[in-house]
Parts: structure tokens; sequence; C-alpha cells
């Protein structure tokens, strides 16, 4: 059946209305007029859900910070399955060049407003294997908001570089501006220098 | 007519009170409250602390409060490679319909008290049910992601599985009392026993089919995360898969509320009185106090046990499960067969 | 649960006796058999490697625990170990044989041993993809661990090489 | 039809996707890529082809860990391939690295004192029980049991703690040396090792109630992932997943290196082979290995302290080393120890670590550096078990044997 006023072209399509405008006009709404940005923070930095990533070795001391002696969930941090429904990504050590595509696509994957936290003396510079011919730097590939140092380092400084995640969201507002503009405000996203997944293409 | 009886004329009228205040603020409530108990109790058990320092005062209780938030605001992905219409469609439907039964459930003995006041309330509500899994397939299906077909296919597979038992182990209770009237059941449990002592095979169905229907462990198996990430949702996000989270907690709510009403004696020690207050506030709280209990328990399985395979699962289900529902029904004909009800 | 196990020391003896009944089993395929530090070294010809393995393992090494590759960049060869040992014998499970052999190091190719030890396998692939060594009859030669522009390089062979750390160096 | 995958690209542009591509397969199947962002992968990725909900292919791509060990290990002097190896598996670090040492030790031709062999085995095996104990956390999480996850994790920082008491680092303790042990016992670490020992005697009831007696957690392991003895010797699968397909060998049994040959223990076999197996002979080798700790233990008290490190090393160190030793029971690094060369030739050595024998080859040319470190780690032999024990199954049982063959990614891809 073809409708009046449509291009022969969209015939048959599902419409669903302007998402976009529509979701424009809430967030303006929301944040803007009803000031809702404090609670967006507020629900931002306790909600820090990391994604299911496992780099490296570093996920020892990752799982660890997540058992029942240091618990990672206390900080409303719940390790989640997949990038689609996280906002935090834990880089756990080293990130090879076969990884590096994976951390590339996971964090596309992931909703704004999302962070990162690297963790170990791998996903800083190397660490002791900074001289390797298949590693690569975390911070080359996507935005990192805090870095742990330690090889590997201990659960309470995981902890404690959610903690500080959580202090730096609410005190600069970053999740409700994020929200607002669309864009990061206070960091620009990292364009990778090189192709991580050239190698999946062949 | 004073301002307080109009409005409470207006917030007590059946449609509104059970679909808006108890099917959408309750509910809602219930469903934080209760995933925040689910993480609690399973921390408990685990000797860990659980969610805490989003408001120590409170021992973490806003936690879903800021989860839910989070989800609300953030990015709505859709993938260009999703049947859109569908793909937001769906899961939206899917809530909408999995909190629906609640409507046809009488939270009092008193007709003008009931929404959609009807003689076969007990087949109305379980075909309502029945209807929201389908959506979830769907999702699944529009999704066009190999994971949330394959979490869309086991869902199929448990529905097959837990539609007979439920229909079949809840209809006891109506075979025991000759009437698809919930009211009448109630009362014939006021008048005898409750249900769960009468007939707790049936009973037993009942909850095991529950379990299934809204993967609960040990059948959280269409989305068991080690095979099958999130299942139909793992391509969700945001509001959506927010919504999808919560569907699966509100239908087993409404389940609750049937379970409570059908087996728990409804508004039982209660006898719903004269005005509003005694005539239908406090036997709603009753009810939805024993659906609470009842979520508590559901709950609670996840620290205990793992999950079955999906094999496993449907062999339980039509090989122990089902003739456990055959024997709660014909337990359910004996009794009425012996007038005990 | 099966009864637990008592200990015995490796004696040289014991070591002795196996190395008689490989020379006497392998008869004039090897070349030498001398004992190392931890196994024993049983060199054969390229061309009568999958005769001396199978003999092997017909004499009870039922499975490898490594596949060494050693770059002689000076030499020019690759010496290619296959460090085969037992599980079902018990007297030879405390035994380790290196079945040895040197190919060319700029025409790497040799017979593949997989399908006499399955265990091998896998390693195989890692020792094409770090080596560049082709091995003959493989069911499945692909890259095993490396993305496939640095297997191109070929990282084990000494011609590769690393950046070195500059302190404490000899 | 015989196209199976489903979706693709819509547009030119979208073909830089990265998993989007269409490609025909050749038979009527579903490809699924497991990792490695995935809940059940861990690091890797296993590419499996499913027939309906049975398993027809499965195939590990491995290597998103690997870190250039062995060619990193042929550029560092000898002593710093110790921290470096033992990055392998950090959870497990004193076991990964005692068979390098032996084969150095083997090299030099040196055997080290009985206290610091005493010293080695005692952490080797509080390392098997944290190893195992990891193990059994991530088998648990894998068959949706959170509980045995958490459970396992808290009791394994029981051991983390003694071995941090032992050595200073909570995993990577660097300890074993060549001639020795890095340093001695503290006072008060006996009674703490035994308070350890008696508590994990009394947790492992628990587990069994919880884990290995649970109906839903029996139904998921029983008959799951069988491998036969002649099929495990064929593999050469190695550590649990042999001994519980009634393989009786262990290194510590067949190769007695340190103190093994001392202490009394059991091996813990089993016939079965299935996936609970696998899981028992874990709970097994955690009880035997509270008895080595129990016995080291005691041994280490009744003799006198002395410098766990041989005296080829011990005598040409400075009175300063000596005397932070007996102030602190702590050998400091020797300097020679930096530069130290090792005279030409070639050694093998074994060891078993939690997860099964680790093999070390080194060869040495006389230089300060190593000429080639060839390292097979158990999980490395053990992937092999993907490709040949898991087709066949469900897709739900791909979980369940991944989590009892325990395979580590770090340590397979070196």
């Amino acid at each position: 059946m073809a409708i009046e006023g449509v291009k022969a072209k969209e015939q048959g399509k599902v419409y669903v209305g302007n998402l976009d405008e529509t979701a424009k006009r809430a967030k303006q709404l929301l944040i803007g007029r009803l000031k809702l940005g404090k609670a967006v923070d507020w629900a931002t930095s306790f909600s820090l859900w990391p994604v299911h990533l496992t780099t490296s070795c570093c996920g020892c001391e990752f799982a660890a910070a997540w058992s029942p002696r240091f618990d990672g969930e206390q900080f409303g941090a719940l390790p989640w399955v997949g990038p689609r429904q996280t906002n935090l990504i834990i880089i756990e050590g080293t990130v090879t060049r076969k990884m590096a595509c994976a951390v590339k696509v996971t964090w596309d994957q992931m909703p704004a407003p999302k962070f990162a936290i690297a963790m170990g003396a791998c996903a800083l510079d190397g660490g002791i294997f900074y001289n390797s011919y298949n590693i690569v730097r975390p911070w080359e590939i996507i935005p990192i908001d805090v870095y742990i140092p330690g090889c590997p380092p201990r659960p309470e400084s995981v902890a404690r570089a959610i903690v500080d995640l959580q202090r730096s969201i609410r005190s600069k507002g970053i999740a409700s501006k994020w929200v607002e503009e669309g864009v990061r405000p206070d960091k620009p996203l990292v364009a990778p220098k090189q192709d991580v997944c050239s190698w999946w293409r062949g | 007519m004073s301002l307080v009886e109009v409005l409470a004329s207006i917030v007590f009228y059946p449609p509104i009170y059970q679909l808006v205040i108890v099917g959408l603020i309750v509910t809602l409530g219930v469903v934080i409250i209760i995933l925040w108990f689910e993480r609690k109790a399973t921390a408990r058990v685990q000797r860990r602390l659980g969610p805490y320092h989003v408001a120590p005062k409170l021992a973490g209780m806003p936690q879903l409060l800021a989860d839910l938030l989070r989800y609300a605001f953030q990015e709505i992905i859709i993938p260009r490679t999703v049947d859109r219409g569908v793909f937001i469609t769906a899961p939206i439907i899917a809530t909408v319909l999995s909190i629906l039964p609640i409507a046809v459930v009488p939270f009092t003995s008193i007709p003008d008290y009931w929404p959609i006041p009807m003689d076969y309330s007990v087949l109305v509500a379980l075909a309502i049910s029945t209807v929201s899994p389908i959506f979830l397939v769907l999702a699944g299906w529009a999704s066009n992601n190999k994971f949330s077909i394959i979490g869309g296919v086991r869902e199929a597979f448990i529905i097959t599985a837990y539609e007979l038992i439920a229909i079949l182990s809840i209809l006891s209770v109506s075979a025991a009392t000759l009437s698809f009237n919930f009211i009448d059941i109630v009362n014939a449990q006021m008048n005898t026993a409750w249900f769960i002592i009468l007939n707790p095979i049936a009973f037993m169905a009942a909850f095991l089919a529950v379990l299934m229907s809204t993967s609960g462990f040990p059948f959280e198996i269409p989305e068991s995360e080690n095979e099958v990430v999130a299942g139909p949702f793992t391509e969700y996000s945001g509001i959506l898969y927010g919504l999808n989270m919560g569907a699966a907690y509100m239908k087993r709510f409404a389940f609750s509320i049937i379970l409570a009403v059908a087996f728990l004696g409804g508004w039982s020690p209660l006898t719903p009185g004269e005005g509003i207050l005694y005539g239908y506030l406090l036997p709603s709280i009753v009810v939805i106090i024993k659906a609470f209990i009842l979520m508590m328990v559901f709950s609670f399985l996840r620290s205990v046990y793992g999950r079955y395979r999906l094999d496993q699962a449907l062999q339980g289900a039509w090989r122990l499960v089902f003739p456990m529902a055959l024997i709660g029904f014909g337990i359910g004909i004996i009794e009425a067969y012996l007038g005990l009800t | 649960m099966v009864e637990g196990l008592r200990f015995m020391k490796l004696s040289e003896e014991m070591v002795r006796v196996v190395i008689e009944k490989v020379k006497k089993e392998l008869g004039d395929l090897v070349k030498s058999v001398e004992e190392g530090k931890g196994y024993i070294s049983i060199k054969v010809p390229l061309n009568r490697l999958r005769e001396a393995a199978v003999k092997l393992k017909n004499m009870g090494f039922d499975h490898v625990k490594s596949l060494t590759v050693t770059d002689y960049k000076k030499k020019g060869v690759f010496e290619v170990m296959y460090m085969a040992s037992s599980y079902l014998d018990e007297e030879l499970s405390r035994i380790i044989v290196s079945l040895t052999v040197e190919i060319d190091r700029n025409n790497p190719r040799m017979p593949s041993l997989s399908d006499i030890w399955t265990s091998v396998e896998f390693q195989e692939r890692e020792v094409y993809e770090f080596f560049g060594i082709h091995f003959e009859g493989h069911p499945d030669l692909r890259p095993l661990l490396l993305v496939p522009d640095i297997a191109d390089l070929k990282p084990l062979t000494k011609d590769f090489i690393v950046k070195e750390e500059p302190i404490f160096k000899s | 039809m015989s196209v199976s995958v489903i979706g693709g690209p819509k547009r030119e542009s979208d073909l830089k996707i990265p998993g989007t591509e269409v490609r025909k397969i050749e038979k009527d199947l579903y490809e699924v890529f497991i990792g490695p962002q995935h809940p059940g992968s861990g690091h890797m990725r296993i590419i499996i082809r499913v027939d309906g909900d049975v398993i027809v292919e499965a195939d590990p791509d491995m290597g998103y860990v690997h870190r250039t060990m062995e060619k990193l290990g042929e550029i560092r002097q000898y002593i710093k391939n110790i921290p470096l190896f033992e990055r392998m598996a950090i959870q497990d670090a004193c076991n990964v690295t005692v068979p390098y040492v032996l084969a150095l030790e083997k090299i030099l031709d040196i055997e080290p004192p009985q206290r610091a062999k005493y010293l080695r085995s005692l952490l080797c095996e509080i390392n098997r029980i944290a190893a195992h104990l990891y193990g059994f956390g991530i088998f648990g999480v894998f068959i949706g049991h959170s509980t045995m996850y958490m459970w396992a994790f808290a009791d394994r920082e029981v051991m983390v703690e003694l071995a941090e008491k032992l050595t200073g680092a909570r995993l990577t303790h660097s300890y074993p040396i060549p001639g020795g042990a890095r340093r001695d016992m503290p006072q008060d670490f006996p009674q703490a090792a035994r308070k350890a020992a008696r508590y994990m005697r009394r947790r492992l009831e628990e587990y069994r109630k919880i884990f290995l007696d649970n109906p839903v957690m029996k139904a998921r392991m029983e008959g799951v992932g069988y491998i036969p003895k002649k099929l495990a010797a064929e593999l050469g699968v190695v550590g649990p997943v042999a001994r519980a397909s009634g393989i009786k060998y262990d290194a510590r049994y067949n190769d007695p290196y340190d103190a093994y040959d001392e202490v009394d223990f059991e091996i813990p076999v089993f016939e079965e082979g299935d996936a609970l197996a696998r899981a028992w002979v874990k709970v097994e080798e955690i009880k035997q290995s509270l008895r080595i700790i129990e016995q080291a233990v005691d041994w280490l008290e009744s003799h006198t302290s002395e410098a766990p490190i041989h005296d080829k090393f011990w005598a040409k160190s400075p009175p300063l080393w000596k005397k932070v030793f007996e102030k602190e029971g702590r050998v400091k690094l020797l300097p020679m120890m930096a530069t130290m060369k090792i005279p030409p030739g070639k050694a093998f050595a074994r060891g078993e670590t939690a997860r099964g024998e680790i093999v070390y080859y080194v060869e040495s040319t006389g230089d300060s550096i190593p000429y080639r470190v060839r390292i097979v780690s158990p999980s490395a032999r053990n992937a092999i078990v993907f490709k040949y024990v898991v087709p066949g199954h469900r897709v739900m049982d791909l979980p369940t044997i991944y989590g009892s063959i325990d395979y580590f990614p770090p340590e397979a891809d070196r």
C-alpha cells in the first residue's frame, strides 16, 4: 500500500518518529529546565558498571577487588556482561595487538557517558613488557580517566581509583554535561594513530 | 464531599488504583526494593557488604535508584542492522503486558473495587501473562545479534515448557473450587484452608513455573551470561535495557500476586469491611505483602543455586514438574468431589 | 579415587636402561643418543624422522611435552626437538626423550608429526608462526597466537631484534 | 539455504566495522564467536559452529594475551627473567618460576640447601591452593553459581595473605632464585600457616555442601567434558585434567624436585574423567597441599635458621648482606646475580603448577643472557581440549568445560 506524500524509496518502512530530535528535547527539558544535572552525576558516579573485558593478568587482582574482602560492589560498581549496558571499562594490564581491536570495539559499543580506568604498569607505559613487539599502549586507543600504578596493583588501589573517578564525576559534573551537550566536556576522544583492527580484515 | 474524599475516590477508582498505583508505582518500588534485597541477601550469603556507599545510612537502598537514573540518561544505541520498529517497541509492550494481569486480579472481595469484575478472571489473568514472552522473543529476533537470537530461541523453548505447567497448576485451584473467579477462590480458602496446605503439589509446580517464566535461578537460561551475554537483550542499552531488566521482575511480581491470591489465601486473615480503608486499601496491602514475601523467596535462590542446562531444564519441566502439575490438578478435582472446599 | 602413589627418585641406572632400549629399538635410525640435563637427546636425520617417531610412540612415548626450536644463525640451521614422554607407562614417564633434527634455515620445511602425536598439533602451529617452519601434512597450519603482520616477521628467529635494556648491559 | 550468517553491512562504508562481514559457511551451521569480550571466554576467543544446540566444531583462537615472553627472555639477564615469567600466571607465581630456576641450577650444577628447598615447596603449595581456589571461583561463576566464586575468592585471600607474610608480595613473589630462595620464614609464620590450614579444611567441607553436592551443579558437571584415559594421553593434557582421567602423572612424583621427595603426600587420581572429577581432584589436591604445608612448617621450625641460598653465592656476598639476613631474615639480592654468567649448556626441567605440568628448556652460551628459553605452560597444552573434546556438547556445556579445565589464557599465550 502506498502512502501519499512519502517518497517511493521510503515506502514500506516503519516510522518511529525522529528519535534524535525527541531525545534532544527531553534532555534539554530534564537537565536544562528541571536541573536534574546533579542527580545525573550522582547516579552515574554510583553506578559505574565495569564491562567484562579481561585484557591481561591484572584480571586476577580485578577479580580480587570484587571478592568479599574488598567488595567493589559496595561502591555501586557491578561487573556486567555486555558493553551495551555498562559505562566503565577497566583495562586490566597489558593490551596486546590482538586485544587492542577488542578494546577499541568494546569502547565504541558502550553508550555515553562512559569512562575508562587503566590498571597496572603495563597499561601505563608497557611496564615489564615495555620493549615487547606485541603490545599497545591503551591510551593510544581510548581516553583514560584514571591510571592505577602497580604490577599488579593491589585491590585497594582499584577501589581507590573507582572512588577517585566518582569524585571527579561529581565535582566536575562530567556526566550531566556530557548528556546535555552530547560530547565530553573536559577530555577529547582519542583517535587512534594506528589501525588496531587491521589484522581482522586480513 | 470533602477534598479528601474526592481525591480518595479518584485514587481508589479501581482501574487507576490497580493499574497506576499498584501496577506502576508500587511495582516500581517493589522492583527497586527487591533488586536491592536480592543484591544485599546475596552479599550476605557471600560474606560481603553489597551496595553500601551510595547511602550508608540507608544501607545502600537507593542503589537501584542510581542504576535506574543512570540507565535513563545513558545514550540509547540503536544499531543500524536492527529492525528498528520492533527493536524499540518490543520491550515497551513486553513491560506493559507483564504488569497487565494485575488489572484482572481482585484485591478485595467487594466486586465494586475490582477494575474488571468478571467470572473468568483466572483464565484472563493467565491468558494475558502468556503474551509478554512473545515480545521478548521478538526483541531477540529484531536485535540481529547471534547471542540475542540464541537467547530468544531459548526463551521460546522455556515458554513451551512452563506455560502448560503454570496454567494447569493454577487451574487446579479452579478445579477445586469449581470457579474461575478469584473472589470465590479466596472465599473458599477463607472457609477451609489456604491452597498451599490443601494442594502443596500444585503450589510447588506453580512456583517452579514462575521461576522458569521469569528466568530466576536455577532456570536463568535465556539470559545465561556465560554463553549468550545478555540473551535477547544483548543489543539493548540505556532505558530500553532498564525496561527489559525491570520487565522480568514486574512479571514476577504480577505472578506473585496471582499466586498469593490463588494459593496463599489472598487477603485472608482480613475480612474486607465497609469503606475504602477497610474494604480496599488494607486487603490490597495484605496481598502485596504476601506477594513480596514470595518474591523474596524467589530472589534468595540466586545465592544457592547455579543454573541448569537448557535440555536439563526442559527435561525436568516435562518429566517432573508437568506430572506434578497434573497430580495437583487431580488433587484439585478430588477435593472438589469430596467437597473439601 | 585411586590409591596414592609413592616416590622413587630418578636414578642413573634407569636412564641408562632407557638409552639402551632406545638404541635397540631405533637401531640404525639414530645418529647419536646422549644424556642431556633432564632429557635424553636422540638425533636422527630429517628423512627418517617420521619412522623414528612412530617407533618411539610404539615404545610408549605417547605424548609430546614441548616442541622446542632453536635458531642457530651461525650454523644456518634450526634445531627442532620433539620432547616426548609417557603418561601410560610409569617407568618411561620419568624420562624425557628429545627427538632432534636439524633443518635448513633458509628452506625450513619438514614433515609434520601431528598425525603421530596429536598433542603436538597446536605447538606446530605455534612454531610455524614464530619461525616460519612449514610442516608438511599438518591438517590445519594457521598462525595460532600472533596477528598476521607480526607473524610475517617471524619474531623468535635471531633475525628479529628487540630493543634491549640499556642498564646492566654486560 | 546455505548462508547462515545473519546481518551485515547495508552500505559500503559499513564494511569497516569488524565482525559485520558477510561470509558463506559451508554447511547450514551457525557460527558464534565467543570472546574476547565475553563473560564466558576470559582473554581468548572460541569460535564455535553450532547445529541447533549442539557444537559441531570448536576452534580456540588464542594469543590475545601473548606478551612475547620467550623473546623477551632471550634479551634479559637470567635473574630478570624470573619476574618476567612469573607474569604468566601471577596467582601461581612460585610454581611457574621454580622449574626455570631448576633448569638454571641444572646448568650451574648446584643443589640448593635443604632449607631453601623446603621454603620453596612451602610457597609452591600455598600458591597451588590459591590458584585452585581461583580456578574454583571462575568455574563457579561460569556455571552461574556466584556464591562459589565469592567464597573461593574470599578464602583465597587467606592463602594470599600467607604468601604475603612469607615473601612480602601478594602475588608476584619472585621468590625462588638460582641456588635458593629470597627470604627466610618469619617467626610468627608457623602459627599462621597452621591456623590457615585448619580453616581451609573446614571450608572445604562447606564447598562440598554448596557446590560439589549441590544437585543443580552436579547435574551440570556430571558426564560433561568426558575425556577417556587413552584420549587424555593422546592429547597430552596435564594436571588435574589428566589426573581426573586416571593418568597417574604428577611432576612432583614422577620427577621429584625441591622437598617433594621428603614430605609425605598423595597424588589424587580419579577415573571418571568428567568435569565433576576435575573439581574433585582440585579439592583433594588442596587437602594434600595443606598436609605438605604443615610438614614443611614443622621441618622449618625444628631446624636452625641458615641462609636459604647456596654457599657458592653466599660465601662471596659482602658482610652487609649477611647482616641484613641476620636482622630481617631477608636475603638481599646478591650483586653477582645481576650479571651472572651461566656456563654453556642446555637443560630441561619440569615442575607441577596448579594447572599442571610446566616445562622449561633453557639454553646458555656462557653469556649473561640465555640463548633460548622455551616455555610450555600447562594451559597451552590443555588448549587442545577445546578442539577435540568440546564438539558434540551443547552450547551451555562450553563454560563448564572451560571452567573445569581451568584454562588461564595469559599462561597459555605466554
